[in-house]
């Protein structure tokens, strides 16, 4: 049995890997255990702590721009970008920006600009809640589903 | 040359293409939808980009995505594949403003083709012999009635904007004529936005034969032989082959001259495909030109021993073509069979699912394209192709032989998947096949024999 | 024909000769040890019988297992592949008794060929150019003394039993000749059972090139374009490519030349290969001739385009060659990679253990010959050859891109497994191959090189 | 996730045909659970009840010869052949046959013969015991491994 185990392992681990390869979101683990089988995966918890409203990041987590989606892990929901194009923070070159981090921001407001074929196309946030961060420097390419920014959600009501 | 080419495609083509460009030391980037996010895929390209969600009108037909992605990139060119935005003339004019070169022919060339009322009225011009039929698109029905007439039933009716066999309406007499030419106006409005239609005579029990040519931008050009693509379901190919059996070596010496002389006429650049109807006396009838690389390019390549994508990106790269007539010689035959996810039990209905096993033929002169592999989910999203297997030897009977051989050896499959495998090898053991004895009937007969005996 | 044929052997020349019985409709009986029953494997022949355990020299090295099973299974003819039972002429004529066509030469051939004096013998009458060295073999250390004076140093010791490397011995100069002699002796007589040993002159710098030759039983003989072998590690073959690069056309026709020639005065049949050392000025010289199918056809078969185990079956069963050498054109160039699964940081170790990831490469031109898949196992039984992957172009150089293609994206690993994947795309990468300037010393100096840089 | 759970399902599928296809002896199930990603293998065991001395079959039975293979299974040791050749029950041509169901046998006796290039190779039976089965007929072919007979064991104190 012992070459059926060690076949049984790298199965496994294959299995693990593809797992790995085929799941959305930033992965924390993928544990393997040889003597029942067992395959385990976890994601990246939004929070630090045990925060139970901590929302999962969302499937299309821009894989291809690893150190960005790396930067996105933390606190808070993610808007992530609806296209390819040049991120801008502000209406126009020279102009103050459209948020920063601290600022409240409201649903249907623009928080960003994706530039795409000379359309600028504003990216608007779909919650309540506070910058926590700007994940993309000014003028630079984003690709579809990359994080722009994370938002900490809060109630509207707090706001008052 | 290229130092980097943004490929805007998915699936084994995207494969095909980027494979290339690593040969000839050309950066490539591949973009992918959302469900295509795989990195044993992505791995052949040098990088990827994420350009939209699984609905090809927001990821590979999305021409802002592509065009983007190829900016931020820094590619020189796009190479488009077949389907998706590859004959396109606006995407190719869009390149061009934006500064990328689109591999592929001119913008004008896509246009005039893509309308097939000017592609007839051109390659009538350029002396190609048509099928009797309207050169203007037919404006009424009293026009097609007369001009059916004239024409002789049975006639085929087809979209001006269409092709790839969307559309098309058969008559057999005068009885049928007036609700086949409303279901082809209005399926031309529905699938194609325009509903203009032409008809022109319809050549039952003829076969379909193509001519490959390759044009560089100085206006030589050349051909690469003829395909047979005869047997088809629905106008969509199943197997093709290369050179066409069973015809005159005159006869496919005409076509691919009337070939070469008619994509000159019309200043064609890249690599292109003449589709031909030949009837029973080996007479031949111009159909439509494909402005693209086409599915079935590796049987040419394997007959001619030529890189046709690297032909395209040379051309495409301004050089002129490096291959003259004379060095274009054909050994041998090659058939292409094409592993799709369909059930050949249920009418070929696209089946998707995970491939739980993926198991590819290999050996000597055995070429397998595929973006597949065991774990490798087949999404509803895209076409159901899943491997292309093309066998080459010096002769028909052993390409087909080994064909066979490869296709039992395809171990694919998985929970709800199905596949054309076993209908593939039935058509391969097919007496009339086997003596290239057969037209584009053949998959019909086949079906109905199958259904019949229960199998 | 034969209806049904034995695969005396494992790994991927059982594979890659089932394919072809397939293709041209023979039945194959393939057999197995122990460790090598696996269904996806065996789903290759046409029934499968299990011979024995692990051990090669209880299994597929067993005549009466081999001969039994071919026995059970009503098989006409065994071939063996090559290594195991291929070359040994006592297999051949047990076969012949028991009825069955040993595919490969006459046991008298084998018998001749295997004992390299004889060989030399047989050549040098037969007009081959013969390294200086002894004919006969050297009996005592004082008369290996004045031969080598007479010879001229560096000699290289070999055994008379011996081939493919094993216990050779390169002598600098007369101080190293007594500790050379006897340890060749020893070696020859623990390997071979059989101490006798020659010696010859040793030729530095050298490259190795062999001729592929095919003959019938009538006494018709062709010769298939050389291939160049010079990649080599302590004569293990790594790299083999053909037309052999770099030598002068009269070069290569004059080793092809000689080499039917003299196939056809010993009375050889079927394919062999004769091996060459060609010096700097393209002088060539005998080495010794492989009675088998050898590990590297398919490079031969890529630029001839003939399936070799397809010719060695219709030779065996007795039908006279079709090809004449007329018909023989060797086009464009072909590469074959050896895949082995050994560690080339550990002086090539070998490295057992089960595959996780198992994605060959496809394409144009890209063959793969394996037995290899997700999941095998590695045995340590047997040896390291995972897979071959073979390209194919125009020119030696599109060949190369085109491999170095392949094997980056060729991923296979498992815990525990190394494969020359590196090694082979640093041998590519080189200028001095890459200019097809190498010798045999080139794989040393790469590692060398690689041991220096500390990677 | 049902998309990747599919996929998870399909690669544990692959896991269990390949440990089918991999392992020794009989398989009696091999179960996938999509669940908890569970897979449970079942061998065939020896004997019908739970008669806690039954050894499983042994490693090397013959697959290729399955209507064989299926018949070797049930209470008792199994006797393989060690060598491919010819089966003969007795030691030459109308002679009684070494053994019949309900004989008793001993360690070192010769209970059948494989003949092979025309060598006459004895099968000795290796443990005390009674024979339950003759799985072969005389005269056909068998291959390495492949069960000849079936011996239910027996203290030799028992037959004293």
């Amino acid at each position: 049995m012992a070459d059926n185990q060690s076949a049984d392992l790298a199965e496994l681990r294959e299995h693990a890997r593809a797992l790995a390869t085929g799941l959305a979101g930033p992965l924390k683990r993928v544990r393997v255990r040889s003597g029942d089988l067992v395959v385990e995966v976890e994601w990246q918890p939004a929070g630090g702590g045990p925060a139970a409203g901590a929302a999962p990041a969302p499937g299309p987590a821009a894989v291809a721009a690893g150190e960005v989606a790396d930067e996105g892990a933390g606190e808070g929901l993610l808007v992530t970008s609806p296209m390819v194009g040049t991120f801008y923070r502000s209406p126009e070159p020279g102009a103050a920006p459209f948020v920063d981090v601290g600022d409240t921001v409201k649903p249907g407001q623009a928080v960003a600009i994706v530039e795409a074929m000379k359309l600028l196309n504003p990216i608007v946030c779909e919650h309540h809640g506070v910058v926590a961060a700007i994940l993309v420097d000014n003028g630079k390419p984003v690709e579809f589903g990359q994080p722009l920014l994370r938002v900490v959600p809060e109630s509207p009501d707090e706001r008052v | 040359m290229f130092s980097k080419v943004l490929i805007a495609n998915r699936g084994e083509i995207a494969v095909r293409v980027a494979r290339t460009c690593r040969e000839m030391g050309i950066s490539s980037v591949g973009v992918y939808s959302t469900p295509d996010r795989d990195q044993r895929l992505l791995r052949h390209f040098d990088e990827a980009i994420h350009i939209g969600p699984a609905p090809a009108r927001n990821s590979y037909m999305s021409i802002p995505a592509v065009i983007e992605a190829a900016l931020q990139a820094g590619a020189e060119a796009i190479h488009p594949g077949y389907g998706f935005l590859s004959e396109d003339p606006d995407f190719a004019e869009i390149c061009a403003e934006a500064g990328l070169v689109f591999i592929g022919p001119r913008p004008a060339t896509l246009t005039e083709l893509g309308d097939k009322s000017t592609a007839r009225r051109l390659m009538r011009d350029a002396g190609l012999p048509l099928l009797p039929g309207s050169i203007e698109p037919v404006a009424t029905l009293a026009q097609a009635r007369l001009l059916a007439a004239e024409v002789g039933y049975p006639i085929i009716v087809k979209a001006v904007a269409g092709g790839g066999g969307k559309g098309m309406e058969i008559v057999a007499g005068p009885h049928d004529l007036a609700p086949a030419y409303r279901r082809a106006t209005a399926a031309a409005r529905a699938v194609f936005g325009d509903d203009r239609i032409y008809l022109e005579r319809y050549l039952d029990g003829a076969r379909h034969v193509e001519v490959q040519v390759l044009f560089d931008a100085q206006g030589n050009g050349i051909h690469l032989g003829t395909r047979d693509c005869s047997v088809q379901r629905r106008h969509q190919k199943l197997i093709e082959e290369g050179p066409a059996p069973a015809l005159a070596p005159e006869t496919l010496a005409a076509m691919e001259g009337e070939a070469v002389r008619a994509a000159g006429a019309i200043g064609y650049t890249g690599a292109g495909t003449f589709e031909f109807l030949v009837d029973e006396d080996e007479r031949f009838y111009f159909m439509e030109i494909n402005a693209r690389i086409q599915v079935e390019h590796p049987v040419t390549e394997a007959i001619t021993g030529v890189d046709l994508v690297r032909e395209q990106l040379l051309v495409a790269a301004g050089y002129p073509l490096a291959l003259t007539q004379e060095q274009v010689a054909t050994n041998g035959a090659a058939v292409e069979c094409r592993v799709n996810g369909e059930d050949p039990e249920r009418d070929f209905v696209p089946t998707a699912g995970t491939l739980d096993t993926f198991l590819p033929p290999g050996g000597s002169f055995t070429r397998i394209d595929t973006h597949a592999m065991a774990g490798y989910a087949v999404s509803p999203h895209y076409d159901s192709l899943i491997a292309k297997v093309i066998t080459w030897a010096p002769s028909r009977d052993q390409a087909l032989n080994r064909m066979d051989r490869a296709l039992a050896e395809f171990q694919v499959g998985g929970r709800g998947v199905r596949t054309t495998i076993p209908f593939l090898r039935r058509v391969i053991a097919d007496p009339e096949f086997r003596k290239a004895a057969h037209n584009t009937a053949l998959v019909e007969r086949i079906q109905a024999a199958a259904k019949e005996s229960g199998t």
